[in-house]
């Protein structure tokens, strides 16, 4: 199966065969013979010669998290098969910087206006979630281009709450 | 002593009381929100009651509805535990007024040391010295404002009402005065109900160390030693250690008696906290404020002296005396505990609720857990994200350190994010093996921390496991895999970042 | 210090050596039978190496498997853990001869310790006194009989190359001798490969009282006081304590240097325990054997003396002083370990292997679980069938017994049938609570436990609770309902009445 | 749903409704009103008023094991919808005891042969398992009707060994 895998930040080629309890894996070139063992769903304990890498995956919203080794790499899965064509990807323009709400919470403040010159690590919005005040700061400077959000409205992890150009 | 008594709590420490109760033969009555039906500390009781909806205003902090549920299953006594309504006086007053026990001191003992202005004046009755400051709550932004200045910068605006970090601000310069007033009085009053503030002069590297008294309803009062908290963010404890680095018998002896006087100025009884600042570049240490109750962190001085805080409280509630006195407790040892959150290290410790998909915790010898949480369980958005406690202990605080290295390294939670990854970190920090803490320690300690990649192999075996599990369940890892490849990428650019930046260095 | 040990051993005791080798940076490489590569210590390991078929004579107990596997991935030392290879001292030659350390004393002290009948002779030349018997195998059956009359029934028939009760039975009459001899020799020669067995006159109401030494390499030789081991079920352990009930000062000095002067004797370096039996009606001890190895039970002793037993052994192996002296010693509190067996305590303690499809251990203060299994862990027929260790640590025995039943009941395991119901009994049972322990403790306790039927409303609810899972799974309980009913029901009488012996009383 | 309980060797009437999270059941004429959860697969908290009670369930040969309150309880669940009709059961002779192998193992050692009288007590078959030797014995006295194994043997649990009557 070829696939390519979203990596620190890096996409390769992963090309594998599992056969059995037998796993061959090509990544950019590199080779690994692999046994494979499932002591539970979702545990794959991984022997690359005496070598014991056990990892355990867990879907998230950008992939898989993958814990090895006290490290946890975000891995994301890419299956050509199943790509639709013509992807009109890259909706992200370089030139903005969103404000982005890291979690569920309450908008309790708003610092600045729509068209408001702002400094890097300016206060923009303030966020409370389980009990905490947290005052999201402008990652630049730059002008104020939108605000998305009101004091009071309730925000998910992921939204945006105000743009700087 | 009792038969039956009420947890007035949730989490990891409603279990620690519940489990304190079980070994005394005393039935443990739970309390939860809507949101806590499932919880652990439900399932692990013998009785639990619904105290309301799932913030905990309606609940957790509603003295009435906890109160009527004490009385509902003829409960005989009420622990707080810690946060919530554990430093309540008018929730102690409900207490008693309604004819139970409250398991901590009186209510008056509470008000003195409740409020840190009037805790402030204890001290200096007892003798104790305190950080300059106002001694009075502001009465204005226009106050704050000229205190500071007469103290100059940098200063510390703190809840007068508040505990725990709630509504504290440290304060570098005049321009950020407003904007920090502003916030900590929304945030203590959402916190405690009281918005008051009063101010104090910062303290240069400051160590943060807290005295455990204890106090029966006969007239001893003893001290347990000291614990050090000064690894802190948002001036909330991460890492406690019991002893302090410092490890030095004469200022445990002075610390102790400092706050031994104060637990007798106040009448003091049960478990009670005297948290001190010791200035690491003078040596001098000043009075802080009183926790009048238990702590997040008394497993560190449980594991040292060997005494069982909440046995030694059920007892002093039931009128005992003390089983033990000043003479009698020792310090074995070295313990460090890690408080584990649902929160996100490489994103400014943001809170991560969530499901815990995975769980398998540490154990072996001197590792000791006092979780919250099991496999499955909902780390909700509407209480704090603490979901357990990693407490070690070691004959020397390098092997306590060793044993905390491999218990971290054992920890596996998925699901969610945690601290774990922070912590993998800090037992690995030459300045946090030296012992040379203090409360500015995370910042510095992010700014040094050598970021060290992993290996490539490990990094490609994760990939492979990955494309294993993708191919065992063959949904595509994206719902519009075209549209979202670079979008993903985008997110993960972050999110990895961030991951690596928590590596084992 | 090494930088690579091999683990040459499985479960649980493997787990504890993988921790010990960490907390002092050191590869941990694991074995594993073709049956265990899925097992919790394999999951743990640095590394693994397959050495075999599931049994394990061609596998745990293949020196040479196991040897070519330390030197495959170039290990410097190997800890044997207990049973398996842990007493064999061709297995330590083997190990010394490929050039390796290995961890545990030399084998010339394994061999004159090993054989329990030279073992006696060491005692004897030690000045420390003996159980009457033969000091000599038995070379035929009719010298065992001529032997038994001339000391007079009831006689113990043990193996002399034995250990853990393997090989070992009680004899009260002439008429069971003769199975007895047949079954302890094929049991002897299945355990050890080595048939042959010794007699001894069994002593009066006889406690298992064993005592701790550690002896560097460098001519100290101490001893870290007694465990109690007394509750036994077929000459095997069950529970243990540090110290002794009895706790007698005066004694636990005399054993120790009793213990103490045969370590001398031989030589003896690293962690080893010298088992005496005290009887109960004299009060005289009198030497047993010697286990020149890690023990079971030695959690409870690093519980009272806070030593590291595994730590210990790692560095006296890496040719350091022992960190400490007999002066150093001392003992806080009480300990108390429960072995969980996957055995079935209703049905005379028979192995349960299976599937473990639940697990939830406990946890808290004074907790400390030493656990070879994870959720959904198989427990194979192939192995000892003790899945996991729990010991507790109080200020007092009595803490530590409350804190034992508060433990054993958070326990969870379903899927296999385990030793925890019969925990339950025994720590609410009087004499155990009186600490009135001895060798025939079980079969009293068997006796005169009053079985507590629970209350009809659990009953009732537990079958509710039933209905609900098979309401949602939808399938019948019985593949042939109407053929199965009475049978199910005639086996189910067994079954139940069995569990209901169980019962918490 | 009508069903009948067998606990504790007792079979009983169970009637049980449950809707959602409520769960209404009548045994034997007893009424339980219960509030219903499953914090986990097949871990059922039920909350009758303020008492907590959590059951853990299990599938086994003879039923379910539900463990509550650090107690084990053996279920059978047998539902008449699904009971086929003309039940031959009741294959077991009271006059006979059989010996039965408690678990899998291997038989090393058989005292006695066809024929032979027995007394209560006498050691019938020697079974290993789990490196331990386990000496059968008979459940009573009587002659030895037949013997089903000889040394070398595999049993399985459950497996008649041998027959006295």
């Amino acid at each position: 199966m070829k696939l390519k895998a979203v990596i620190d930040d890096r996409e390769q080629d992963l090309n594998i065969q599992i056969d059995g309890g037998r796993v061959r894996a090509e990544i950019d070139g590199r080779v690994y013979d692999l046994e494979l063992r499932e002591p539970e769903p979702g545990s794959y304990l991984l022997f690359r010669d005496t070598e014991v890498h056990e990892c355990r995956v867990t879907k998230t919203h950008e992939g898989f998290d993958v814990g090895l080794h006290g490290v946890n790499h975000g891995v994301a899965i890419v299956d050509p098969k199943r790509l639709r064509s013509g992807t009109d990807s890259d909706k992200h323009h370089h030139g903005l910087a969103e404000i982005i709400a890291p979690m569920p919470g309450k908008v309790v403040r708003i610092h600045i206006e729509t068209g408001d010159a702002v400094e890097k690590g300016d206060g923009i919005v303030v966020v409370e979630a389980m009990k905490m005040q947290n005052e999201m700061k402008s990652p630049r400077a730059g002008v104020v281009v939108s605000i998305n959000v009101k004091p009071g409205d309730t925000v998910n992890a992921g939204d945006v709450l105000a743009v700087v150009e | 002593m009792f038969r039956k008594v009420l947890i007035a709590n949730r989490g990891e420490i409603a279990l620690r009381l519940i489990r304190g109760c079980r070994e005394l033969g005393i039935k443990a009555v739970a309390i939860y929100s809507e949101a806590d039906a499932e919880s652990l500390h439900v399932r692990a009781a013998d009785e639990a009651v619904c105290v309301g909806p799932a913030a905990s205003n309606q609940s957790y902090l509603n003295i009435d509805a906890v109160v009527t549920a004490a009385k509902s299953v003829n409960a005989e006594a009420v622990h707080p535990g810690y946060g919530f309504l554990a430093e309540n006086a008018g929730f102690a007053r409900a207490v008693v007024d309604a004819g139970l026990t409250f398991i901590g001191p009186s209510a008056e003992a509470m008000d003195l040391m409740g409020s840190k202005t009037s805790a402030r004046r204890v001290a200096v009755e007892s003798g104790v010295p305190i950080v300059p400051g106002t001694v009075d709550a502001l009465v204005s932004f226009d106050e704050a404002q000229k205190t500071a200045e007469k103290f100059g910068y940098p200063v510390m605006l703190k809840a007068a009402a508040g505990g725990g970090g709630k509504g504290m601000r440290l304060v570098s310069g005049s321009d950020e005065l407003r904007s920090a007033f502003e916030t900590a009085q929304t945030e203590a009053a959402a916190a405690f109900g009281d918005s008051a503030l009063y101010l104090e002069k910062a303290v240069e590297r400051p160590r943060h160390i807290e005295i455990q008294i204890f106090a029966d309803t006969h007239g001893n009062v003893v001290h347990l030693g000291e614990r050090e908290c000064s690894i802190q963010r948002r001036h909330q404890k991460v890492i406690e250690e019991c002893p302090s680095p410092i490890n030095d018998p004469d200022l445990r002896r002075r610390m102790g008696e400092a706050a031994v006087k104060i637990g007798r100025t106040v009448n003091y009884t049960g478990a009670g906290t005297v948290e001190f600042l010791l200035s690491d570049v003078t040596g001098e240490f000043y009075f802080l404020e009183m926790n009048t109750r238990l702590q997040v962190e008394h497993p560190v001085t449980e594991l040292v002296t060997g005494f069982d805080l909440v046995r030694e409280q059920l007892f002093v509630a039931a009128g005992a005396q003390l089983s033990f006195t000043q003479e009698d407790v020792r310090w074995v040892g070295h313990a460090i505990e890690c408080r584990i959150y649902a929160e996100d290290p490489a994103n400014n410790f943001f809170p991560s609720p969530g499901t815990i998909t995975y769980l398998r915790e540490p154990a072996g010898p001197g590792v000791r857990i006092d979780s919250g949480v099991a496999n499955l369980s909902e780390v909700s958005i509407y209480y704090d994200p603490m979901i357990a406690k990693l407490a070690v202990w070691g004959r020397t605080r390098e092997e306590a350190i060793e044993r905390l290295r491999r218990a971290l390294d054992e920890y596996q939670v998925a699901g969610i994010t945690t601290t774990l990854p922070f912590f993998r970190g800090v037992v690995r920090d030459e300045e946090f093996i030296a012992g040379r803490l203090d409360t500015g320690f995370i910042g510095r300690f992010n700014e040094r921390r050598v970021v060290v990649d992993p290996p490539q192999e490990h990094v490609d075996i994760a990939a492979i496991a990955a494309a294993i599990h993708y191919s065992r369940h063959q949904q595509p890892a994206f719902v519009q895999p075209g549209a979202q490849v670079s979008d993903g990428r985008w997110k993960m650019a972050g999110r990895v970042e961030g991951l690596r930046k928590w590596r084992r260095s």
